[in-house]
């Protein structure tokens, strides 16, 4: 079994406004140091060994369907976990 | 997780008293079996015999009010009542609370409160057609109540908008009685042809119960038990798991049921929808009202995670659930017919003969009680009551308010919280899908339209919880009296009301004065009306660290307005239109926004108010508008004459020429039973004929300011600006 | 002469628009089931109405875009015939590679319902030949995530082919150059956020929309 | 300056309604070997070193703001970085 993470966020270029919304409420709350905040989406898939190019199957699920790239970027990381 | 108890361990360790079950209660228990009950039942009796259920100390109350009438099809006791309304058509309504959820995790909280309610409304056959709410918050000065305020939108818009139902109204106040109490009660209204009425029964030995909707998990587990006591800080640790609403997957399970319904009633014998404490109300309440016994099995039970125990899965409050009893040979289609929905459809168990509820799990029989004392015999008390001091030991005289500056004090009324334009409130919910939403907030009550008819339907939430503080009698009368006149004001006849009645504690006798004294005057006012109460739901022991809220009964009224000449607006529609006010206004302030602004809170002893008058000067109105004399019309609320004309002004963009024989501080008077009416210069003859001398020429529509003379002082205000001052208020304090 | 409604799992403004389309245009729609594989016969336009396509979840018609009428939908695109997509349906057209660019979160981050100006600024296409060129009309809306983004080169390219048709006069969302509803290149497929279904009767407020149905079902008929 | 990396999840027991919606659309993307989706938020947050204690500020910010801790869990990374 494989566990993907997956971490989606806006390109860089793209105004975050959940992340923003963030940031004035954590000044509100007296963390006046925090500088910048990017919101994203985060998943955690566990997949299946089935022989397959586990990367390869990954970046495709996120292509077509976990980001849309027009707008948002991600990047993963794949840890193999134990089956029970 | 948990872990279980034997009987004798039970007893022994009194583990009942821990779940709400007095030694009493107990007793009971134990005499009803005949034996000393196993833990599953313990729960069982704990969540059935819970306040929330068995409405253990307010059944008394309850009884007083009106619930039948030539025009009610189903009164109090199924999932919503229902009014016929001619032409083979019904409208079903009920309302819910989800005060204590929303307090926790107020964006889940608010969320699985609509979804609660609409399937109430569906799973009596009707489509919804609208939702409403009601909600009272702390004060905005404070970040939590924002945050508060903020979630508690976000989760009404988003289920109410995810399932294609438009929000068209309700009301929002702020006080910091609400603080740690907020009040979160959602209304929803449906249509049903009355041949396909149902009802929560299951009825026929042999047929089966279905499961269907999402799966169990341990969500909400204990939530009937916990909305019936008390909150303390020490609880807020141990509160089990917040419940996720899914709207999407009610969606799916709602056109599932009404495909059911409507085109195959032949399968169906019955069916209830799981809210509070899930499986087991819904299953013994279908048993108990068809007199049978019912056996499930609770291995089949859907299941979302694991080592789930018989305690857990009948307790547990997961969403979008409902349970169906399908008769016997009919169910390879009532699945098939769910998995069109890619809802799930399971059987688990069935009617039995007898009066015997019984459940198995893992080949052990669980369970096994008799139905009638789960339902119908949980004790009724009758608690003392007590007259609060607050109210023994008032002052006996009406508040003196000192305006130095009239026109300033009018544009800071403007602005309270409670006053203001509540854009950022409904804009954020869908108001017009299903494209039948004919007015929002420009008229007192919303108004619906019953598609390839004339008719609409009028519907309103109202509670004004300050005037219940000073006087929960008259307080009560002023509640569906008010709720009747936003009806009336709007073109229709009353129909019947649901409420809501948030209160303390019932075991503290100044709070249960309070409900009673309440339901005393609505009981009054719905039989003057003719609006018998067809739903409701009762949310008690709203307080925290022994201070409960002001007593705060919603009333979700619904009216009918056969014929669209009638639907009435509450803006100015014309320069030179004449502007008259109907109903008595005196110095009466005690109770009023005015006395909130400046003393920062209520006090006194509470105005007149009579009923009867009341109900004249609604007769009346109805009169007008039938006769079609009028062009708009605005019941006066919080503000008074003041912002009743303000607010008729800012739904046009026309202003007022008003001149008053009352006194500056009159102009804010909340003197209940008066409207605002404009009419053509070329009605006034005939409208001053009908009117006798009961209603008062004060002024003309136009011009783009204002202007309201009084004895001592003026207003004088441009239109623009002070309407852009009043919208933009609650926006920019709830930054 | 067929128009197609499709319906996916969480839409919610399929019968406000097949109501519209019957009673108020008198034209024959007929709802399409998401897992169909093809499209009536006598199809002339399909219509992706708005909701919450599978909730949402995830984002915006991004699930809807792989149901199976999909594919149908596309060849009905790509031969050149109407398509047009609202709220929910213009959000699936954009996921579904129909129209460019994305619409993300409102600028508020809130859900917002409500009437909006708009400026028609193609007249010249099937959907818009009723409206005069900088006409301002009056569509709702009602919306979490209308807010249009492309990049610079994609916005150049929507201005060189006059691919935008409709503008917010009030931008409510954030959306890139006020824009509220585009058009392909072909000029057959349009995805708008604001509802004309809502705005095509007076007592709802408005009757607007009506002659963006118009235009459709005119250059509908001519084509016969 | 710090960088702090948040990951917010729902509780074990608690519903994840879109968790469930992708591992639905993935398995009718035919991958069939995904056993289980999870949906998260995920933060990125910098913020300024003021010689406070980190971890701290950051466990403080994610239970007051960032997670409702009634129903979510989280962990969190902290590195630090060259300021500019
Ligand atoms: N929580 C809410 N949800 C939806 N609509 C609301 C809410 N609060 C207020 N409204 C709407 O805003 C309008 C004005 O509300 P309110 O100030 O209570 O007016 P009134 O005192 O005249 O009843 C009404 O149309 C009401 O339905
Ligand atoms: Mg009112």
């Amino acid at each position: 079994m494989y566990n993907a993470k997956i971490y989606v966020t806006y390109k860089e270029s793209i105004l975050d406004p959940q992340g923003e919304a963030i940031k004035t409420a954590l000044h509100r709350l007296n963390y006046e140091n925090v500088k910048a905040v990017t919101v994203g989406k985060y998943f955690e898939i566990k997949i299946e060994d089935h022989g397959q190019n586990i990367e390869e199957q990954v970046r495709k699920m996120s292509d077509e369907l976990l980001a849309n790239i027009n707008m948002e970027t991600y990047r993963f990381e794949i840890s193999r976990i134990e089956e029970d | 997780m948990m872990k279980k108890l034997t009987p004798t361990e039970i007893r022994d360790q009194k583990l009942y008293l821990q779940w709400g079950i007095s030694e009493d209660e107990y007793q009971k228990i134990n005499d009803a079996l005949g034996r000393l009950p196993n833990f599953t039942e313990t729960g069982l009796f704990a969540a059935m015999w819970s306040e929330h259920c068995a409405y253990k100390n307010s059944k008394p109350l309850l009884k007083q009010f009106p619930t039948t009438g030539s025009q009610i099809l189903q009164g109090p006791g199924e999932g919503a009542g229902i009014v016929d309304i001619g032409n083979n058509q019904a409208v079903v309504f009920k309302a819910e609370s989800h005060n204590h959820p929303t307090a926790v995790e107020p964006y889940q909280g608010a969320a699985t409160g609509v979804g609660g309610i609409i399937r109430d409304i569906f799973s009596m056959g009707a489509r919804p057609i609208a939702l409403m709410d009601s909600l009272h918050f702390g004060e905005l000065n404070d970040a939590h109540t924002k945050y508060l305020v903020d979630q508690t939108i976000a989760g009404i818009g988003d289920y109410g908008n995810c399932m294609g139902i438009p929000t068209v109204g309700g009301e929002t106040t702020f006080d910091t009685i609400y603080q740690n109490n907020p009040v979160m009660n959602a209304m929803c209204v449906g249509l049903l042809d009355i041949n396909d009425q149902q009802k929560g029964a299951a009825a026929g030995v042999g047929n089966a119960i279905y499961y269907v909707g999402a799966k169990t998990g341990r969500d909400g587990i204990q939530g009937a038990i916990f909305a019936s006591t008390e909150f303390s800080d020490e609880q807020e640790t141990q509160r089990s798991a917040v419940q996720v609403g899914d709207p999407f997957a009610e969606k799916q399970l709602m056109e599932a049921c009404l495909e059911l319904i409507h085109n195959h009633s032949e399968y169906l014998v019955g069916i209830q929808d799981m809210g509070a404490a899930g499986l087991i109300s819904s299953s013994a309440e279908m048993a108990a009202k068809a007199g049978y016994g019912m056996h499930l099995n609770l291995d089949l039970v859907p299941q979302r995670e694991e080592e789930m125990i018989p305690y857990e899965l009948m307790l547990s409050e997961s969403q979008e659930r409902m349970l169906l009893c399908v008769k016997q040979g009919f169910e390879p289609a009532v699945e098939a017919l769910f998995a069109k929905y890619e809802s799930e459809a399971v059987k688990i168990g069935e009617v039995t003969a007898g009066d015997r509820y019984q459940l198995t799990f893992k080949g052990v029989q669980v369970a096994d009680v008799p139905v009638h004392a789960l339902v119908d015999e949980a004790p009724v008390y009758h608690q003392p009551s007590q007259k609060p001091q607050h109210i023994s030991e008032t002052k006996k005289q009406q508040y003196q308010p000192k305006i130095e500056n009239l026109t300033k004090t009018f544009q800071a009324m403007l602005q309270q919280p409670t006053i203001a334009h509540k854009g950022a409130i409904f804009e954020r919910y869908d108001s017009q899908v299903q494209t039948n939403t004919i007015s929002t907030t420009q008229s007192d009550a919303a108004v619906v339209r019953i598609r390839g008819t004339q008719k609409t339907l009028a519907m309103t939430t109202d509670a004004n919880p300050r005037y219940l503080y000073l006087d929960p009698y008259y307080g009560g009368q002023i509640a569906v009296s008010e709720a009747a006149r936003n009806i009336v004001a709007t073109g229709g006849i009353p129909l019947a009301i649901t409420d809501c009645l948030n209160f303390g504690s019932p075991e503290d006798p100044e709070s249960f004065y309070e409900l009673e004294q309440a339901t005393k005057g609505m009981t009054e006012a719905c039989k003057l009306f003719d609006t018998p109460v067809i739903s409701g739901n009762v949310s008690l022991y709203n307080e925290s660290n022994q201070q409960p809220i002001y007593p705060t009964p919603m009333v979700g009224m619904v009216g009918l307005i056969e014929n669209p000449a009638w639907i009435t607006t509450i803006d100015f529609k014309k320069s030179g239109d004449l502007i008259y006010i109907l109903g008595e206004t005196t110095a009466e302030l005690n109770g009023s926004e005015l006395q909130k602004m400046q003393l920062g809170h209520v006090e006194g002893p509470l105005f007149n108010f009579d009923l009867r008058y009341e109900q004249e000067q609604q007769e009346l109105l109805t009169q007008l508008i039938h006769a079609e004399l009028l062009n708009s019309a605005h019941d006066l609320a919080e503000g008074g004459l003041a912002v009743g004309l303000a607010e008729c002004a800012f739904a046009s963009e026309l202003g007022c020429d008003v001149k008053t024989n009352l006194t500056a501080t009159e102009l804010f008077a909340e003197n209940q039973a008066r409207f605002i009416v404009t009419i053509a210069p070329d009605k006034q003859k005939i409208f001053e004929a009908q009117v006798a001398n009961r209603a008062t020429l004060i002024g003309q529509v136009g011009g783009k300011r204002i202007k309201i003379a009084t004895m001592d002082d003026v207003i004088d205000v441009d239109l623009k600006n002070t309407k852009e001052s009043w919208k933009g208020a609650l926006a920019w304090q709830l930054n | 002469m067929i128009y197609s409604i499709i319906r996916f799992p969480g839409s919610n403004c399929d019968w406000d628009m097949y109501y519209v389309l019957r009673d108020v245009m008198n034209v024959v729609p007929q709802f399409v089931d998401y897992r169909e594989k093809s499209l009536p016969q006598d199809t002339v336009a399909v219509l992706i109405p708005g909701g919450f396509s599978y909730g949402d979840y995830l984002r915006s018609g991004a699930i809807a875009r792989f149901s199976p009428i999909m594919d149908a939908v596309k060849k009905f695109a790509y031969a050149g015939n109407p398509v047009i997509g609202i709220c929910n349906g213009f959000q699936i057209l954009t996921e579904a590679g129909l129209l460019p660019g994305a619409l993300r979160s409102n600028d508020s981050l809130n859900f917002i319902c409500k009437p909006q100006k708009l400026v028609v600024e193609n007249n010249q296409t099937i959907f818009t030949k009723r409206f005069d060129l900088k006409q301002t009309v009056m569509f709702p809306i009602a919306h979490g995530e209308g807010n249009y983004y492309c990049d610079s080169a994609t916005l150049q390219d929507l201005k060189d082919h006059h691919q935008i048709v409709l503008r917010y006069q009030n931008n409510p969302n954030g959306s890139t150059d006020d824009i509220a509803g585009i058009i392909n290149q072909k000029g057959n497929v349009l995805g708008m956020m604001p509802h004309p279904e809502r705005a095509s009767e007076a007592v709802l407020g408005g009757e607007d929309g009506k002659m963006l149905f118009q235009s459709l079902i005119e250059s509908m008929t001519q084509n016969v």
